[in-house]
C-alpha cells in the first residue's frame, strides 16, 4: 500500500510534477496513470472513461518514458527511434535526424547506442519528444544524467508542449526553473499515509 | 460381510500389505492436509495475540 | 498493423545478427547433448539407431527451451516491453512477430542441423524427410509454448530452472508425436497421421499462445 | 439473471461469514461419507474375481484421481474468474487449492503404484493413466512453484491463472497423446479402473468415497481460504475484530 485518498484531475495545458522522497511511490503513481499497473482500489479515467475501457484509445494519446527508455544498445540511435515511433506512428528519416540534432546528437545517428554515454543514451530516448508525438506525456525522471544546458533545454521544451495544449506528468528531484502556467506539484512525501 | 474373520480381513487374501499400505499412506496424507491449515491458523492467531499484547503494553 | 509486424520482424532479425554467438549457442548445445548419449549408453549402432528418434527429439526440445530463457529478458530490462504494452498495437501480434523471428533463426537452424546429428546416431537416410517435417512442425509449438513460460518468468531473478519446470510438462504431446513419427518411419510404418496431428498442434499454438504470452508479459511488466 | 450473488462472493467478509457456516456441515459430510464408504469398500464389498482383494485400493485411488483432475480444472476456472472479473477471492481459491490438488495426485500415484505390485508384479509400469497422473503432478508443481517465486501477491495470482489456463487447454491433448503413446508401445495392459460392469455393492461405496473426497476438498479449501483471507485483509476492521475474538477465545 503506497498511497490512499489521492484525488487528482488534470486538464490539457497542465504540467504535474510528482515529487517526494525515494520510496514514496512516485514511479508507481506514474505507472498507474499510464496503465502499466492496476490500482488496488479506485480508478483512473481518461476523458471520462476508465483506462481499461479504452486501452487502445489511451495508448494512442500517451507517450511513456520510464526509467529505461526502451533503447537497444545493439541498434543505432536512428534505428531505435524509428522503431519507437513506429509503435505509435512511423516517422520520416529526416524528422528523426532533426530530433537527434535537437537533443545534441548530431553525427551520432549511425552509432550503436551501447557506445554512447549514459547521458547520450538518455537523450536518444528524449529525442522522441521532438518527433510528432501524442499529447499526453508521462515521464519518469527525464532529467537524470543530463547536463545543465540540456536540462534547461528540456524544461523549455516541456513548457512549450504544455502551452500548445499538451499535458505533462513527470517526476524529478530538482525544482523546475521554468514552470508553465498550468504547473502543479504533488508532493507524495507531505501526504500522511 | 465378505470376510469370515478379523484375521482374514487383515490378511486381505494375500494382498494385505498392499491394501493396508495404500490406505495408510492415503489417510496420512489426508490427515496432513487437514492438520496443516489448522496448525497454520493456530500459529497465525498466536502471532496476532503476541502482537496485540505488545501493542497494549506500549 | 501488418506494417508493425514486419518492422518488428526486421528489428529482431537485426538484433539477432548483431550478436551471432547467441544464435550459435543453442545449436552447439544441441550437438553436445546428442554427443553425450553414445558416450553414456555405448557406441553400438543397433542400440543407438533404435534410440535415435527419442534422443534427437529430447535434445531438440531442451535446446529450444534453453534458447527461450532470455527471449524477453533484455526487452524487459531496457524498458522495451513497457513501450510494447503501451503501444496502440495489439500485444499478441507483436509477441507473435518476436517469437517468429526467434524461431526463424534458432528453431529453423536447429531443424537444419538435426539430420546431420541423426545420421551420426545411425538413423537411416530414408527417415530424414520425416525428421525434417516433424521438427519443422513441432519446433514452432515448442517456441510458442516456451515463450508463455518466458513471459511469465521474465521478471524473476533466476527464471531459467522455473521456466523448465513450467513448460516441460506442456511439451509432452509434441515430444510424443514428433518422436512417434520418427519411430514409425524407422519401422517403415505410415507417418502422415503423426505429422497431421503435429500440424494441428502448430495451428492451435499459433492461434492461442500469443494471447497467453501477451497476458504473461502484461503481468510481468505490471509488477 | 440476478448477479448479486456473484458480487457478494467477491466480498471477503461475506465469504468469511458464509464459509464459517458451511464448514461444519462439509466436515461432517466428509467424515460420514468417507467412513461409510471405507467400511463398505474394505469389509463388505465382494473381492474382484481377477484381482482379488487388491482391488479395494480403487476406493481411494479413483476418488483421489478424480479429485486431482477436477481440482486442476477448478484452478483454471478460478484463474479465469480472477483475470476477467478481477475477483480477489478467486485468486485466493486458486492458490489455496493447488497444494491440495497436488497431494491428491500424490495419493493417486502412490496407491496406483502399490496396486501395480500384486497386479503387474512391479511397482511402476508406464501405464497411460499413471503417466498422465505423473504429468498432472508436474503441472501442479509448476503452478505452485510459480506462485512461490513471484513476490507480488497480485502478480503471482495472475501469473498462476494464466499458467493454469494454458495447462487446462493442454490437459486433454496430453491425455490423448499419452493414451495413444501407450497403446502404441504396450498394448492390452489392464488398468486400475478398467471395469466393464461393476455390481452395485462394488460401485456404491466408490460413489460414496468420491462424494466424500469432494466434501473433504471443500472443507480443507475453505479452511485454507479463510486463513488466507484473514491474512490478506488484516487491515480491515472486521478482520481485526474477528482476530481479536478468536484470540480471546483461545486464551
Amino acid at each position: 500500500m503506497l498511497f490512499e485518498r489521492l484525488d487528482l484531475r488534470l486538464e490539457a495545458g497542465q504540467m504535474l510534477q510528482v515529487s517526494g522522497p525515494n520510496g514514496s511511490g512516485k514511479t508507481s503513481l506514474l505507472r498507474l496513470l499510464a496503465g502499466l499497473m492496476q490500482p488496488t482500489a479506485g480508478e483512473i479515467r481518461w476523458q471520462g472513461r476508465t483506462l481499461s475501457e479504452q486501452r487502445a484509445e489511451v495508448s494512442r494519446n500517451l507517450l511513456w518514458l520510464g526509467h529505461a527508455a526502451g533503447i537497444k544498445g545493439l541498434l543505432t540511435a536512428e534505428e531505435n527511434l524509428a522503431w519507437l515511433c513506429a509503435l505509435h506512428q512511423p516517422a520520416e528519416r529526416a524528422a528523426i535526424w532533426q530530433a537527434l540534432e535537437a537533443v545534441g546528437l548530431r553525427g551520432f545517428e549511425d552509432v550503436p547506442c551501447h557506445t554512447l554515454s549514459a547521458g547520450q543514451q538518455r537523450r536518444v530516448g528524449l529525442a522522441r519528444l521532438y518527433l510528432p508525438a501524442p499529447p499526453l506525456w508521462i515521464l519518469d525522471e527525464p532529467f537524470t544524467a543530463l547536463d545543465k544546458a540540456a536540462v534547461a533545454q528540456l524544461e523549455a521544451h516541456l513548457a512549450e508542449h504544455c502551452r500548445q495544449g499538451g499535458l505533462v506528468v513527470l517526476t524529478t528531484h530538482h525544482s523546475l526553473a521554468l514552470k508553465p502556467d498550468g504547473y502543479r506539484e504533488l508532493d507524495l512525501g507531505q501526504r500522511s499515509l | 460381510m465378505s470376510f469370515a474373520s478379523f484375521a482374514e480381513f487383515i490378511a486381505m487374501g494375500t494382498h494385505g500389505p498392499y491394501v493396508w499400505a495404500s490406505y495408510g499412506v492415503s489417510l496420512a496424507i489426508i490427515g496432513l492436509n487437514v492438520a496443516l491449515p489448522l496448525l497454520a491458523r493456530r500459529r497465525y492467531l498466536q502471532d496476532e495475540a503476541r502482537r496485540m499484547r505488545r501493542e497494549e503494553s506500549k | 498493423m501488418s506494417n508493425v509486424f514486419s518492422l518488428l520482424l526486421a528489428r529482431e532479425t537485426r538484433l539477432l545478427f548483431r550478436r551471432p554467438a547467441e544464435l550459435a549457442n543453442p545449436l552447439v548445445f544441441f550437438a553436445i547433448v546428442i554427443a553425450l548419449f553414445p558416450l553414456a549408453v555405448g557406441p553400438q549402432t543397433q542400440l543407438l539407431q533404435s534410440l535415435s528418434p527419442g534422443l534427437v527429439w529430447v535434445a531438440a526440445l531442451l535446446a529450444v527451451l534453453l534458447s527461450l530463457d532470455g527471449l524477453f529478458r533484455s526487452d524487459f530490462e531496457d524498458g522495451s516491453l513497457e513501450q510494447w504494452v503501451l503501444s496502440p498495437h495489439p500485444l499478441p501480434l507483436l509477441v507473435l512477430a518476436k517469437v517468429l523471428a526467434h524461431w526463424l533463426f534458432s528453431g529453423l537452424a536447429l531443424v537444419l542441423l538435426a539430420p546431420l546429428l541423426a545420421l551420426m546416431l545411425g538413423l537411416p537416410g530414408r527417415c530424414l524427410p520425416v525428421l525434417l517435417f516433424s521438427l519443422l512442425l513441432g519446433t514452432p509449438v515448442l517456441s510458442l509454448l516456451g515463450a508463455v513460460g518466458a513471459a511469465l518468468t521474465v521478471g524473476l531473478k533466476r527464471g531459467g530452472l522455473l521456466l523448465a519446470l513450467l513448460i516441460l510438462p506442456l511439451y509432452i504431446p509434441v515430444l510424443i508425436l514428433g518422436s512417434g513419427a520418427l519411430q514409425a518411419s524407422l519401422q517403415g510404418l505410415p507417418t502422415l497421421g503423426h505429422l497431421l496431428w503435429l500440424a494441428s498442434l502448430t495451428a492451435l499454438a499459433v492461434t492461442l499462445t500469443p494471447f497467453a504470452i501477451a497476458a504473461g508479459l502484461k503481468i510481468s511488466v505490471g509488477e | 439473471m440476478n448477479w448479486t450473488w456473484f458480487h457478494k462472493w467477491g466480498s471477503p467478509k461475506w465469504f468469511y461469514e458464509m464459509s464459517g457456516r458451511w464448514l461444519p456441515w462439509l466436515s461432517v459430510a466428509a467424515v460420514l461419507l468417507m467412513a461409510v464408504g471405507l467400511a463398505w469398500g474394505l469389509a463388505f464389498a465382494p473381492p474382484d474375481y481377477q484381482q482379488g482383494n487388491s482391488f479395494r485400493i480403487i476406493y481411494i485411488h479413483v476418488p483421489a484421481a478424480f479429485l486431482a483432475q477436477s481440482v486442476y480444472v477448478m484452478l483454471a476456472i478460478a484463474g479465469l474468474v480472477g483475470l476477467v472479473w478481477k475477483m480477489k477471492l478467486a485468486d485466493v481459491a486458486l492458490q489455496q487449492a493447488a497444494p491440495i490438488g497436488a497431494w491428491m495426485t500424490v495419493i493417486a500415484l502412490l496407491t496406483g503404484a502399490i496396486w501395480g505390485k500384486p497386479t503387474w508384479g512391479t511397482y511402476w509400469v508406464w501405464d497411460a493413466r499413471l503417466t498422465s497422473m505423473l504429468i498432472l503432478l508436474f503441472l501442479y508443481f509448476g503452478v505452485i512453484a510459480l506462485g512461490q517465486a513471484i513476490t507480488n501477491r497480485d502478480s503471482a495470482a495472475k501469473a498462476c491463472a494464466v499458467l493454469a489456463l494454458v495447462g487446462v487447454v493442454n490437459i486433454p491433448i496430453i491425455k490423448y497423446s499419452v493414451d495413444w503413446w501407450n497403446t502404441l508401445h504396450q498394448p492390452a495392459t489392464f488398468s486400475v479402473v478398467a471395469k466393464p460392469a461393476m455390481p452395485f455393492e462394488m460401485w456404491m461405496p466408490l460413489l460414496l468415497m468420491v462424494l466424500g473426497f469432494y466434501c473433504f476438498f471443500g472443507a480443507v479449501l475453505l479452511l485454507r481460504m479463510r486463513l488466507e483471507v484473514l491474512k490478506r485483509e488484516a487491515r480491515a476492521s472486521w478482520v481485526k475484530a474477528e482476530v481479536r475474538m478468536q484470540v480471546e477465545k483461545g486464551l
